[in-house]
């Protein structure tokens, strides 16, 4: 006798694409579990809002590109036993910039405040930075959306952090240059913590619960294994495409394999692993 | 946590002590540092508004010590023209502590100096006090004589005072270079002419006020050693000023100037004591315009609300008849011409120097 | 008669200077001894009055320096509750010139003593400027390496600085008898417990803040020998005094003091300059318009009023009446006779306009410890 | 071609009214009185050149005495003030207890001071003596008058008193300090000098008391005086004595110096 399939909803951008991939191949994993997606790429996601029970927008080019990508413009609440919110910029990149413009004590690296003024990085109080960090992740448009939906008290909702870059981002210079000092200098691991755990304490502050990036697909505190990274699929509407080859930053079907589980654990549901 | 602010009293805030206190009683805002009795005996001296205190004492028939009292065959407004009842004694208006103590030194030696008289139209002033014979003196040798007999007078005065209330009104004045000393207005005002090499104006800091200041302590106690001093700092903004910077600049630095010394007399010794009327005039927190529109003249019922807090503070106002008596003030409301803000009975030389603006 | 009142201008006599006077523009208030430009490089600093001036003059195209910048992408909100942009840097309220003169002291020594952090619930605060950081440090390490920190970059400000302007705000202050130095506020206001033994109430003499604002000029000279000093004396009083005085009256007197001292420190020494911000708005003509409910915040026209007087004094508001003319129709008229309601544009929107009338006076924006003492009231 | 002259006063045109009918000569003056004792003048109205004394006059003395009610300005070639509180007496009173450096027994404040006086200025004095004579009923009679009329007025200066006033009695204290104190001639010029320069002031003329009746500058020779007994009289133990008022020998006195002053 099995149970009625508890809908699962993945919202998001990009970043929905591991976890529809993942649904679909491991499909028979989380029997209990039906997930359906509603996004599309980059911030269509910011013209909806949460009204009357339902998640709407009346921006007609939003919605169109959520119709195309997911197959409809509007989420009715009710029908939906748990939400996960995945990618929408809440991610590490928020905390690696404010390292990247101040530094404090905590900072391994930094044992006083000549060093850290030497890498033109002032040093603050650890206050500061936790304050900063909290203001960009509050900021992003997944945090403001999962609080919206909890507020709207339909059913749980999940965060679930948007993965940290590749490993191989390390050789793409400037643009992961923030990445790169902070790892050369040893500070990567604490991040890490400390994203996680200002991410932790945020979400349960608003009534959501965090899913983190799994320690098993970290490497260095910053970077994702690239065996989580290869791959990695990107939705479309006539099928989804593999990414380009230096892309850094999207995750694969295994990545949401992983996160997938933690969910299912979170809600109890069965996880039944393939032979 | 326990902080020094914790147990003060309403009247230390802001919010408590101004905001939302009696803007005409203003209670806790004076607390004398000794009594005045009924029977205390009291002198006044300083600028015109020193005079508005005398009176207000003397409504309440204090014994206000004059030693110079007019004579009886003039009446009254005649005498003050002659600076009779303005204050304790005809020194007229004393503007500056350099003024009272150069007076008070004068008493003490009994010096009396020629080169200090004007002349104007074949008539003599005493410079030092040119407002009291406004018609001026026939001769050198009356201007000295009356100026003995004020010195005589003073002496009286200064060893019989209990309580010597002081009002600050200037820190810019005229010094009378040959003999160094100040003068309680420019020369060509009332009389004599004005030469830069004779005279020289002079801003007075709070340093040297309080030199003075101390100096006049000493000197008084020297007459009377229990007598206590009142500080006060006109509100009366000045009517112009040489020191060549805009009359607002120079206006709230003399006073500032003067109520920043008048503040250090009185933490200084426990014999000085500041009364603070010119908060209650000049504070923005009060209900209504405190001055009439020439902006420098103070508006009668706030002069009335001033002496109450002071009268009341020592106990010496008893309400009903004063109540009375307000009710039949003298100066109507609707008599037009007090309204419009004419300068009001203080005699006051300063104002002259405004008529004089070409 | 001749005498010496015959040659002053009109704005020597208090009837044309004052009564027929336009109180908008207060012309012939404020000459200036050294002009600022668009160029010069401006500091700021004082109590919680300088704040109006440092926003007003960055509005007004002033180069304000900013020794220790907010980051980049942090809120704004969250910048100013860690005193970012208060001032131009981190030092928070400086009430007395005393502090001043110590802040100055330190810095050149780069001496950070630790009996001056105190503690509240755990965390640590430097007493020398507990407002910057609302919730403390971790440690006591952190919080003296952040002073460290600071200090150096103050040095670095006043070596860069063309004009600091400094607005006195307090004569009251609280002495750490044991580190000998004098605290932003009131052990026990926000950090640490107030203890006789080692803290005292002193009220600055006119003598002493004399004293400090010469030393403060000779330290600033030592770093920067063409800097120059320009002096204001806040016009908000007191929210509470320790003198045992009313306030009013304590209010007063220490306002008296700072005038006093102000006046004769510009008026001894080339480098310094005085602006008569004070005098606007205690005047008596404007005293109706000038103060909000509370009676301490200052409205936001008088502020108008009194910025436009300067960068009038300056020639600043003219230039940038043009710049502004060319660039966009904005609400300053271009020309000489530019109205100073120009200003009011500058600042954008004055959001307050369309607030109701008898909704609480817009909390003072101003970022203020003195104000914390009101609560404190039992 | 004797001038017709109107004189306005109190007890004090007595004089002038015995001179003319006593006189022998004719002193070219015709003289109409409108009197009244002391200053029940005061309730004097001049309308339409009418001066009337609005006195009541029960039993018709005045009447009898010559006195009139009322009269037509413009019937006359002169008009002649005399007495009403404006004379000497109240110039001594001032001097009293204030003297000033001009005289000797004031010539410090030391020396006024053991004399009982206080110094004034010379300004202040004369301030208030002239204070004190424009207030008198006479000057306010004088100035309605010149406002009614152009023709000339004449104040006839009222007599200075016997040496009566030096006697324990009749004592005047005023008079007694200044004769001890020596200041008899000061007072008296600053008296004549003030009278002269009040009455200028108002339009009129001042006809000072002749030098040949005054006795040491403070009295008037008792020739001068003897003979009247006019109220206000004192009756001092059982004597009546009149110190203030002169006989019809100064009247006629006065009026030949007037009618040279009118020719």
């Amino acid at each position: 006798m099995t149970l009625p399939a508890k809908t699962v909803c993945v919202l998001g951008n990009s970043h929905m694409a591991a976890f529809v991939t993942a649904s679909d191949q491991w499909a028979a994993r989380w029997p209990e579990m039906r997930f359906i997606p509603f996004g599309a790429h980059g911030k269509s996601l910011e013209c909806y809002r949460v009204e009357e029970g339902a998640l709407v927008s009346d921006d007609a080019e939003a919605r169109a590109r959520l119709l195309a990508l997911t197959g409809q413009d509007r989420l009715d609440l009710a029908g939906i036993d748990a939400f996960v919110v995945t990618g929408l910029q809440f991610s590490i990149f928020a905390p690696v910039r404010v390292f990247n413009q101040v530094s404090s004590m905590a900072l391994p690296s930094v044992a006083g405040h000549r060093d850290a003024v030497e890498r033109n990085r002032p040093l603050t109080s650890g206050a500061l930075t936790e304050a900063y960090c909290r203001e960009r992740l509050r900021a992003t448009l997944g945090y403001r959306l999962a609080r919206d939906l909890a507020q709207a008290g339909a059913a749980p909702v999940f965060l679930a952090s948007q993965p940290r870059p590749a490993v191989s981002a390390r050789e793409q210079g400037y643009k992961f240059a923030g990445f790169t000092r902070l790892h050369e200098r040893g500070d990567g691991i604490w991040l890490s913590q400390e994203y996680d755990r200002i991410a932790r304490r945020i979400c349960r502050a608003a009534g959501v619960r965090y899913l983190a990036q799994p320690p098993r697909t970290i490497r260095d505190g910053l970077f994702t294994k690239y065996k989580f990274m290869r791959g990695s699929l990107r939705l479309a509407k006539a099928g989804n495409i593999r990414h380009p080859v230096d892309d850094v930053i999207h995750a694969n079907a295994d990545f949401a394999r992983l996160m997938i589980d933690q969910l299912a654990a979170a809600l109890d549901l069965s996880i039944v692993p393939a032979e | 946590m326990k902080n020094p602010y914790s147990d003060l009293a309403p009247s230390a805030f802001w919010k408590t002590g101004v905001v939302q206190t009696d803007k005409t009683l203003w209670p806790d805002l004076f607390v004398p540092k000794f009594a005045i009795e009924p029977e205390t005996r009291v002198a006044t001296a300083g600028s015109c508004f020193a005079q508005r205190i005398r009176q207000a004492l003397a409504d309440q028939n204090m014994p206000i010590l004059d030693v110079e009292p007019a004579p009886e065959a003039l009446q009254e407004d005649l005498a003050r023209e002659f600076g009779y009842g303005l204050h304790s004694a005809r020194y007229g208006n004393i503007y500056t502590p350099r003024q009272l103590l150069e007076l008070l030194q004068d008493v003490q030696t009994g010096t009396v100096r020629e080169e200090l008289i004007w002349q104007r139209k074949g008539r003599f002033f005493d410079m030092l006090r040119p407002n009291v014979e406004p018609d001026g003196c026939a001769s050198v040798r009356e201007v000295l004589e009356l100026r003995r007999l004020h010195l005589a007078r003073l002496r009286g005065l200064f060893e019989t005072t209990d309580v010597f209330v002081f009002t600050l009104g200037l820190t810019e004045a005229w010094l009378h270079g040959p003999t160094g000393r100040c003068l309680p207005v420019a020369p060509g005002v009332i009389a004599g002419e004005y030469d830069p090499g004779t005279y020289r104006f002079h801003n007075f800091s709070h340093s040297e006020l309080l030199k003075d200041l101390k100096a006049i302590r000493a000197t008084l106690r020297q007459f009377h050693k229990k007598i206590k001093i009142i500080l006060t700092t006109s509100p009366v903004p000045i009517t112009a000023t040489a020191s060549g910077d805009h009359v607002l600049n120079a206006s709230t630095y003399t006073k500032s100037t003067l109520r920043s010394v008048a503040g250090e007399m009185a933490m200084r010794f426990n014999n000085v004591d500041y009364f603070p009327g010119y908060e209650i005039v000049t504070t923005w927190a009060r209900d209504g315009m405190a001055y009439q529109d020439n902006l420098r003249s103070i508006r009668p019922e706030v002069v009335a609300d001033v002496m109450a807090v002071f009268l009341d503070a020592y106990g010496l106002r008893d309400t009903q008849d004063s109540a009375r008596r307000d009710a039949e003030d003298p100066a109507p409301a609707e008599d037009p011409e007090y309204l419009d803000g004419q300068e009001d009975d203080l005699v006051c030389e300063e104002s002259l120097i405004e008529a004089l603006q070409k | 008669m001749t005498h010496p009142y015959e040659d002053i201008p009109p704005e020597g006599f208090w009837r044309s200077g004052v009564v027929e006077t336009d109180r908008m523009d207060w012309p012939g208030l404020h000459k200036p001894k050294f002009h600022l430009t668009h160029t010069t490089r401006v500091a700021t600093a004082g109590s919680c009055f300088a704040q109006h001036i440092g926003r007003y003059l960055r509005l007004a195209g002033i180069n304000v320096l900013d020794g220790e910048p907010a980051p980049k992408g942090m809120g704004e909100e969250l910048a100013t509750r860690f005193g970012y942009g208060l001032y131009s840097a981190r030092y928070g309220n400086i009430y007395t010139a005393r502090q001043m003169r110590e802040l100055l002291e330190d810095a050149m020594a780069g001496r950070v003593d630790k009996r001056l952090f105190l503690t509240r619930k755990g965390r640590w605060y430097d007493m020398l400027r507990p407002g910057v950081e609302p919730t403390g440090c971790a440690s006591l390490e952190e919080a003296m390496e952040l002073r460290r920190a600071h200090l150096e970059a103050v040095l670095a400000l006043i070596s860069s600085t063309d004009v600091l302007v400094f607005t006195l705000g307090l004569t009251e202050g609280w002495i750490d008898k044991r580190a000998g130095k004098t605290l932003a506020m009131a052990p026990g206001v926000i950090a640490g417990r107030y203890r006789e033994r080692r803290f005292a109430f002193h009220n600055f003499s006119y003598d002493e803040v004399l004293e400090d604002l010469r030393e403060t000029l000779r330290l600033m000279q030592e770093l920067n020998p063409n800097i120059k000093l320009l002096l204001t004396v806040s016009p908000v009083p007191l929210t509470a005094t320790a003198s045992g005085d009313h306030v009013l009256s304590a209010s007063s007197y220490s306002k008296s003091v700072l005038r006093a001292a102000a006046g004769d420190v510009a008026a001894g020494e080339a480098a310094v300059d005085y602006f008569p911000s004070y005098e606007i708005v205690t005047s008596t003509a404007m005293a109706a318009t000038a103060y909000e409910a509370n009676l301490r915040g200052v409205t936001q026209e008088m502020v108008e009023t009194v910025m436009g007087v300067f960068l009038v004094a300056h020639g600043l508001l003219d230039a940038l009446a043009e710049m502004e003319a060319g660039e966009t129709a904005h609400g300053a008229r271009a020309g000489s006779d530019v109205d100073l309601r120009g200003l009011r544009a500058l600042s954008g929107p004055a959001e307050t306009d369309e607030e109701d009338a008898d909704v609480e006076a817009p909390e003072d924006e101003l970022i203020c410890e003195e104000a914390l003492l009101e609560a404190l009231r039992k | 071609m004797s001038k017709r002259a109107l004189m306005i006063g109190n007890s004090h045109v007595g004089a002038y009214m015995r001179a003319l009918q006593q006189s022998d000569q004719d002193l070219g003056i015709d003289l109409e009185c409108v009197a009244a004792h002391g200053d029940r003048l005061q309730a004097y109205t001049i309308e339409d050149g009418l001066f009337c004394g609005n006195f009541d006059d029960p039993d018709g003395k005045a009447a009898r005495a010559g006195r009139k009610e009322r009269a037509r300005l413009a019937d006359f070639d002169a008009i002649l003030v005399t007495g009403m509180r404006f004379s000497i007496f109240h110039v001594t009173q001032v001097f009293r207890d204030l003297g000033v450096v001009a005289m000797d027994s004031a010539r410090d404040h030391e020396t006024a001071a053991r004399n009982g006086m206080t110094l004034i200025s010379e300004a202040l004095l004369r301030r208030i003596i002239v204070d004190r004579l424009s207030n008198a009923l006479a000057m306010d009679v004088v100035r309605d008058l010149r406002q009614a009329t152009d023709l000339p007025i004449w104040v006839m200066c009222q007599p200075r008193p016997t040496r009566q006033v030096l006697v324990k009695g009749t004592r005047f204290g005023t008079f007694c300090s200044a004769l001890e104190r020596g200041s008899g001639a000061f007072i008296s010029e600053t008296y004549e000098r003030l009278a002269h320069e009040t009455c200028a002031r108002v339009g009129a003329h001042y006809m000072a008391q002749p030098p040949e009746t005054i006795d040491e500058d403070l009295f008037t020779d008792t020739r001068f005086m003897v003979g009247t007994l006019r109220p206000p009289f004192w009756q001092k133990n059982g004597r009546k004595v009149d110190f203030r008022h002169a006989n019809a020998r100064y009247g006629e006195r006065m009026l030949t110096h007037l009618a040279a002053k009118l020719a």
